[in-house]
């Protein structure tokens, strides 16, 4: 046994007292006393911060002890007043900080292990900010969209690519359908010298028939081609010369 | 329950990333099966999509991430809004130019190309009538197709469809740029 | 619900900030009455209580914030865990359990209590920010006395010094003596 394992005096008197399996409120204080001195004498060897309290307690049980010889009689009252009465009072008291330290440290463990976020500050996105709106430049588009497109399999951009060129040109149907009713072929052509862009705008076209109320004249052989919405309720074989374009 | 657990877990997560978390590395992180994280995925969206909750699953390209409702930034844009540097949202963006350079496109497509369903991002981006619906694919379904409005062209300053800037001319601005 | 607009307002903006927030805090940035904060709260820690969520609600020495549920803490712990490696000796736990138990206490009070001198240990608590002065005990010499501090509310997790852990009734029992 050494003195070091104990937090004081009374974590070692309230030792003693359960090794002995003895009761707190009746403790044979002549036994517990002479336990208590051994210990310290034992350990008086050992240099220890706190040895004079554990030598001011000492001090405290002899006088109980000697008190306990005493009289009772004593008082000037009838009531016994035992002399352990103060001690065991402590040693309660202590023994239920005892009891609370440990819950103390019960909860300090659960608290061993802190979760933290990888970012502390998060910011909102305001999509719908109008000011964010407004600064958009069409050139972001097209960055937004080509980065996109090297995200992709080569095989899923020549796909697209080829859909985009078609669909653009319906797009471009619509807008000028939305815009005037009624349109030349060559207004769907942007690059004329560009195959593909013929190609892809007659292929439009045709799909646009099939899709939309449209009508197509064509006023003369090798003439300009015109599109125009066609009246609602009227199926294109109704139209005289719609088929024309399809041939 | 198991799935509950999992949602759980997954919201956990997500709240501690700083960045959005792709389904790999949720499933990493959770050491859960992607069959397993997706399923959680859907029952953290669905945990969230009551009105007491003021955060949602989002899914971007990057992957999943939560973030505050839409609805409830009007309340917070005095706070929070000057922190925000990324101009307009990336999510939104991308949707914006899928519509613009491949329309008439429909949802299904849309989420083919980004990886990521597109449901939100399409309403906003209907809802600021920038796209709308211009026909139906003649396909099963028949799903709806979008395209872009006269709004969108007058926000970018086109005048027509046609002058939107050609995808090959992206390497020659940026050649350009590199110049300057 | 008008609630729940709330609850999702107050949820969206304990999610941005970093820092536990407390009531006042939250009435100004939401604009709401205290009254509608606080059922706000209580609208959002329900909502959180379901076991799909692995969010909750946390009640702080500083105020309010959102943080994983500490059921999900060990699934986190590898990737997000920091340990609290400042851990008290036991003399140190005893003489700060004395301060949080009986506060306010002077030293001479703690020291007959251990019955041992409490200079050095209250010397460390004061300088971890764990315990401070809090006033003067009306006696003789005017002595200092003690009490615990935020940081120490926040070390053991507590929102109030009322969530203190509670002896149980058999041992309330053995320690009758002085519950007077």
């Amino acid at each position: 046994m050494r003195l070091e394992q104990f937090e004081g005096p009374l974590d070692l008197l309230l030792f003693l007292i359960r090794r002995s399996e003895i009761n707190i409120y009746d403790i044979p204080i002549h036994e517990i006393t002479e336990q208590y001195l051994q210990a310290l004498e034992y350990a008086t060897r050992v240099d220890l911060e706190n040895i004079t309290e554990f030598h001011s307690l000492a001090a405290t049980l002899l006088l109980i002890k000697s008190r306990m010889l005493l009289p009772s009689r004593y008082d000037d009252d009838d009531e016994f007043d035992d002399p352990r009465q103060e001690l065991v009072e402590r040693l309660i008291e202590y023994q239920k900080f005892r009891r609370l330290t440990l819950l103390m440290s019960e909860q300090e463990k659960s608290a061993e292990w802190v979760i933290e976020p990888r970012r502390k500050q998060r910011s909102f996105e305001f999509v719908e900010d109008d000011e964010l709106w407004q600064q958009l430049d069409v050139w972001d588009l097209l960055q937004t969209f080509s980065a996109m497109m090297a995200r992709l399999s080569p095989e899923r951009i020549i796909d697209l690519y080829e859909e985009v060129s078609i669909n653009e040109k319906l797009s471009l149907i619509h807008e000028l359908l939305d815009d005037r009713g009624e349109f030349l072929f060559e207004d769907i052509v942007v690059r004329p010298d560009s195959v593909m862009d013929v190609v892809c705008a007659f292929l439009a076209l045709l799909e646009a028939v099939k899709s939309l109320r449209i009508g197509i004249f064509q006023n003369r052989l090798f003439g300009d081609i015109r599109i125009r919405r066609r009246p609602e309720g009227r199926s294109p074989s109704e139209e005289p010369d719609s088929a024309e374009a399809r041939t | 329950m198991k799935l509950d657990t999992e949602s759980a877990l997954i919201e956990a997560i997500l709240f501690l990333e700083a960045d959005p978390v792709d389904l790999a590395s949720l499933q990493r992180i959770s050491g859960l099966s992607r069959d397993a994280v997706l399923g959680a995925l859907g029952g953290l969206r669905e945990a969230l999509s009551t009105p007491a909750h003021g955060l949602e699953l989002v899914e971007i390209a990057d992957g999943y991430t939560i973030a505050p409702k839409q609805a409830i930034a009007p309340a917070l844009r005095e706070r929070y809004g000057k922190r925000n540097d990324s101009r307009l949202s990336r999510a939104a963006m991308e949707t914006l130019s899928i519509v613009a350079y491949s329309q008439p496109i429909t949802r299904a497509e849309i989420e083919n190309l980004r990886g990521v369903n597109a449901d939100g991002m399409m309403r906003l981006l209907l809802s600021r009538n920038l796209i709308r619906e211009v026909g139906r694919k003649d396909a099963p379904g028949k799903p709806v197709q979008y395209g872009t409005t006269k709004d969108f062209l007058k926000l970018f300053r086109l005048s027509t469809i046609a002058d939107l800037p050609k995808l090959d001319e992206a390497d020659r601005k940026r050649f350009e740029l590199d110049e300057a």
